[in-house]
């Protein structure tokens, strides 16, 4: 048993990617037992994550060296540098990861039957399982290159998944063109910044990078190039242009994965801004433009999101604008850093609030695509004008929508409220505008969703959709799943924030631990 | 376009490319010595295949060529990879337990300038070999299928 | 307009790169290389591979081999699942 | 100051890419523009890993007592061609999707998706 927790971060890595590895041939065999495969790895992932989970939580960071002697070995004796490449998971790292885990898992199950119809099946799962595993690289390595690298997978499976359906009409594939466009410059510039770092320090561990940074003018200008590219991989909003495409092309189960593989990209910016910078970086100048890309993604989101006539489009619409809560929480965090009597009073509430609210918007957005991926399959259009009188015919759906609706738009007991509380409370003692703002903008959700649930929900029941049935079994289990985890954080919001998301805001906060994990000496 | 090239091409094509292959072969084996490795090596060998099919067109290797083939050699090159990735996980996960162990590739390098010996590297060997396997398997099915679905946009064109 | 502002950004994207050019270090002068001599000392006593940047790519980096395997692997994925229709 | 031209030379390279991926309308261009900004990332690698007066780091009949050139930037490098194949594999493979839906290559024609 403790074999096993030591060999975790690489049996959670191994799994997926075996299974990746064999679904060709298991495809070939029996298409039957495929998706049941896929789900039940995916399961066992979840599993060890949260074994991984307890363990962190309990024991402090996990420390895996791969090759290396022995899993905890970091340095060679006789050197000060760490030479092989370590997986580093501290408590933000395992939030995320939990979060993919979570997402991963239930996509799986949700495509048993949403995807039944389509051919080449076993391609999709086993680009399902290599976007797990790429996320789960990225969210949980030490080592910058093998970041870059974990970002490669995880775009180029997202970008495959995204065109997957370009059998059937031309738009996938420009969606898809867009997103590689997108993510083949950042991972570039990843690896250009990549250079800088070893160039300089010759190491390529964060956590040493992170001790022996002197802040010199490359370190800026890889600094601007980090924050550019992951912001825009994250879709904040000037760089955004990708976003509603990827996400409306997409099939639904692959978009609630995309979002948790933007998250993923946050959480890099996050990552670099404050474990690898820190309070070496003009901290107020980067958090206020943390803040206002976030208000501007707050904003523009929502008010493009209102005139959607595309539902799938409008939640992508949406996914940008609460993409701004969370940037907007962790940039005041971010603001305040070398300030520690304010960072005591309200930056690492405001964080706490931004950090939740990550796992919140991956939970109800995720439901809210399932939602749209449901209406989709019994009806076959995204357009709403189209749609009408569906809460007849699909009960399930309807309450699932509802709870997802409520959830984004803030109102109590969903989750979306509890961490959107934390935002307002805190983002006010900051600066009260911001806090009006995202308050505005938290009404101008609800107004769009309403519009949303008038026009695909109620009304008559059109005469096209009377034959209209609940969807199937599994893709209910992925919704219901989802929404369990919604009304749970709701109405104990307090359990999870202090033993969930506060450890991962310490965990960013503290360099001096981040560093001293690897490199000892506390 | 025609499909075939002319005779000229053809001729040398069907003598030199054999030698490619083994070429690429040679490459992979040695990576543990000379410059070069499973990577390098993987693509000498796909061009070869690369070279294959602009000589002939995409019918004329049709039963010479065939993608189920390189699929099934990829994947058991990945999970070769692997396997002896997991192999390490006594110690760490990619851990080279045969590295100086005396056994298949176990010999210890006389440290500083040498001639090199093949027998030696632990894992890494195999590792060269089960990335070159994967990297010119893969590399086929990329030309493969791209050259098949160009020829359905060229059908297209001219119908 | 649309273009004048990117060109704009280009300016000054190549502003950076320059400045980036200027602010490194000589070309071949490395100022520390602790991690690569550790790995030119010792790789072949570890190893007994002589090819110290395949000890790199198999050994000491080895998983990031494997995730550069699996890249390639998926594009394949990928691909062929574009293609899966057109071509059998 | 002429130690510095190799990493002109890398910014020459991805401003290039970059003005390629702005200003041309084609797909295939596109995609040649992101090959030239990994050409130029992959170049500023290993300039980096160059050490004057020193050999390639490999013992196998290697001259006696010489210095060895930095080895990871190298394998550095191999990783990131080979993720460099498999991305503009993919993305002239979906510029073939797309001309075979669209029978254009040019951008402006294939806006489908709109606002």
């Amino acid at each position: 048993m403790s074999n096993i927790l030591t060999h975790s971060p690489a049996l959670v890595m191994a799994l997926p990617l075996l299974a990746a590895f064999l679904t060709p041939v298991v495809g070939r065999f029996n298409r039957k037992v495929l998706g049941w495969f896929v789900s039940i790895v995916l399961g066992l992932t979840l599993f060890i994550t949260l074994l991984m989970a307890t363990q962190i939580l309990t024991n402090g960071p996990m420390i895996y060296v791969f090759g290396g002697s022995e899993a905890g070995l970091t340095l060679p004796s006789g050197y000060s540098v760490p030479i092989r490449i370590i997986f580093h998971i501290d408590g933000m790292g395992i939030f995320m990861g939990l979060i993919t885990a979570v997402v991963s898992f239930l996509a799986a199950i949700y495509s048993l039957s949403f995807m039944q119809k389509h051919s080449g099946l076993e391609k999709y799962y086993a680009l399902l399982l290599l976007l797990a595993t790429g996320m789960f690289g990225m969210e949980f390595t030490g080592d910058i290159f093998n970041f870059f690298v974990f970002l490669e997978i995880a775009s180029i499976a997202s970008v495959a998944l995204i065109a997957f359906r370009s059998n059937l009409s031309g738009e996938p594939a420009e969606a898809g063109f867009k997103y590689m466009v997108v993510s083949s410059i950042s991972a570039l510039m990843v690896l250009f910044a990549v250079g800088l770092f070893y160039g300089q320090y010759d190491v390529l561990n964060m956590a040493t990078i992170a001790s022996v940074m002197q802040f010199t003018q490359l370190d800026k200008i890889a600094l601007i190039l980090l924050l550019t590219v992951l912001a825009m991989k994250a879709g904040s909003v000037p760089m955004h242009m990708w976003t509603p495409d990827a996400y409306s092309e997409a099939p639904a189960a692959i978009t609630m994965v995309l979002v948790a593989a933007s998250q993923a990209s946050l959480y890099a910016l996050f990552r670099i801004s404050f474990s690898l910078y820190n309070i070496s970086l003009n901290t107020i100048t980067v958090g206020w433009i943390i803040i206002i890309l976030g208000i501007l993604s707050m904003f523009i989101g929502v008010t493009m999101a209102i005139i959607q006539k595309d539902i799938k489009r409008l939640m992508a619409y949406h996914a940008i604008s609460q993409t701004g809560y969370m940037l907007l929480g962790v940039g005041v965090g971010l603001a305040v850093l070398a300030n520690p009597v304010a960072l005591e009073s309200f930056g690492i509430k405001a964080m706490e609030g931004g950090i939740f609210h990550i796992m919140n918007h991956a939970m109800y957005k995720g439901l809210l695509f399932l939602t749209a991926g449901a209406l989709f399959y019994r009806t076959g259009t995204r357009d709403l004008n189209k749609m009408g009188g569906l809460a007849n015919n699909m009960f399930y759906t309807t309450v699932f929508f509802i709870i997802g609706a409520a959830a984004i738009a803030g109102i109590p007991p969903f989750n979306g409220f509890a961490s959107k509380l934390i935002i307002y409370e805190s983002v006010y003692q900051f600066n009260p505008l911001l806090s009006i703002i995202a308050m505005l903008v938290s009404i101008l959700t609800l107004a769009s969703f309403v519009k949303v649930f008038h026009s695909a929900f109620l009304g008559p029941q059109l005469e096209q959709y009377k034959k209209v049935q609940e969807v199937p079994k599994s893709m209910v289990f992925a919704m219901a799943a989802l929404a369990c985890i919604i009304v749970l954080f709701g109405l104990f919001p307090d359990v999870i924030v202090k033993n969930l998301v506060h450890p991962a805001v310490m965990s960013l906060i503290n360099q001096t631990n981040y560093t001293a994990t690897i490199l000892g000496g506390i | 376009m025609k499909e075939e090239m002319s005779r000229i091409v053809r001729t040398i094509t069907t003598l030199i490319y054999g030698f490619i292959i083994v070429f690429g072969f040679y490459v992979i084996v040695h990576g543990h010595l000379t410059p070069g490795g499973g990577f390098q090596g993987g693509a000498i060998v796909a061009s070869a295949f690369a070279l294959l099919v602009v000589t002939f067109g995409n019918q004329g290797i049709k039963g010479f060529l065939q993608k189920d083939i390189f699929s099934l050699i990829e994947s058991t090159g990945l999970v070769l990879f692997i396997v002896f990735a997991f192999f390490g996980l006594g110690v760490t996960f990619f851990y080279n337990i045969m590295a100086n162990s005396g056994g298949l590739f176990g010999n210890s390098a006389i440290i500083g300038v040498n001639p090199g010996d093949l027998n030696t590297g632990g894992t890494i060997p195999i590792m060269n070999i089960a990335v070159g396997l994967e990297v010119f398997a893969a590399l086929g099915v990329i030309i493969l299928t791209m050259s098949a679905g160009s020829e359905i946009t060229r059908k297209k064109e001219n119908s | 307009m649309k273009k004048s502002i990117f060109g704009v950004a280009l300016l000054f994207f190549m502003a950076f790169m320059i400045l980036a050019a200027f602010g490194m270090r000589p070309f071949g002068e490395p100022t520390v290389s602790e991690m690569d001599d550790y790995y030119i000392q010792n790789a072949q006593a570890e190893t007994g591979a002589n090819n110290v940047v395949t000890t790199i790519v198999f050994d000491y980096r080895g998983f990031d081999t494997l995730g550069e395997a699996t890249v390639l692997f998926t594009a394949v994925i990928g691909i062929t699942a574009l293609f899966r229709e057109a071509v059998k | 100051m002429i130690g510095n031209f190799p990493y002109i030379a890398v910014a020459i390279l991805i401003g290039l890419g970059i003005y390629t991926l702005i200003f041309k309308k084609n797909l295939i261009k596109i995609a040649i523009g992101i090959t030239l900004i990994e050409n130029g990332a992959n170049l500023f690698l290993i300039t980096l890993g160059y050490r004057k007066e020193s050999v390639a780091p490999i013992y196998t009949q290697a001259p006696e007592g010489m210095n060895m050139v930095l080895p990871t930037p190298q394998a550095l490098t191999l990783t990131s061609i080979v993720i460099g194949v498999a991305t503009t594999a993919l993305i002239l493979s979906i510029a073939m999707i797309i001309y075979n839906k669209y029978g254009t290559l040019n951008t402006d024609e294939v806006r489908r998706l709109k606002e």
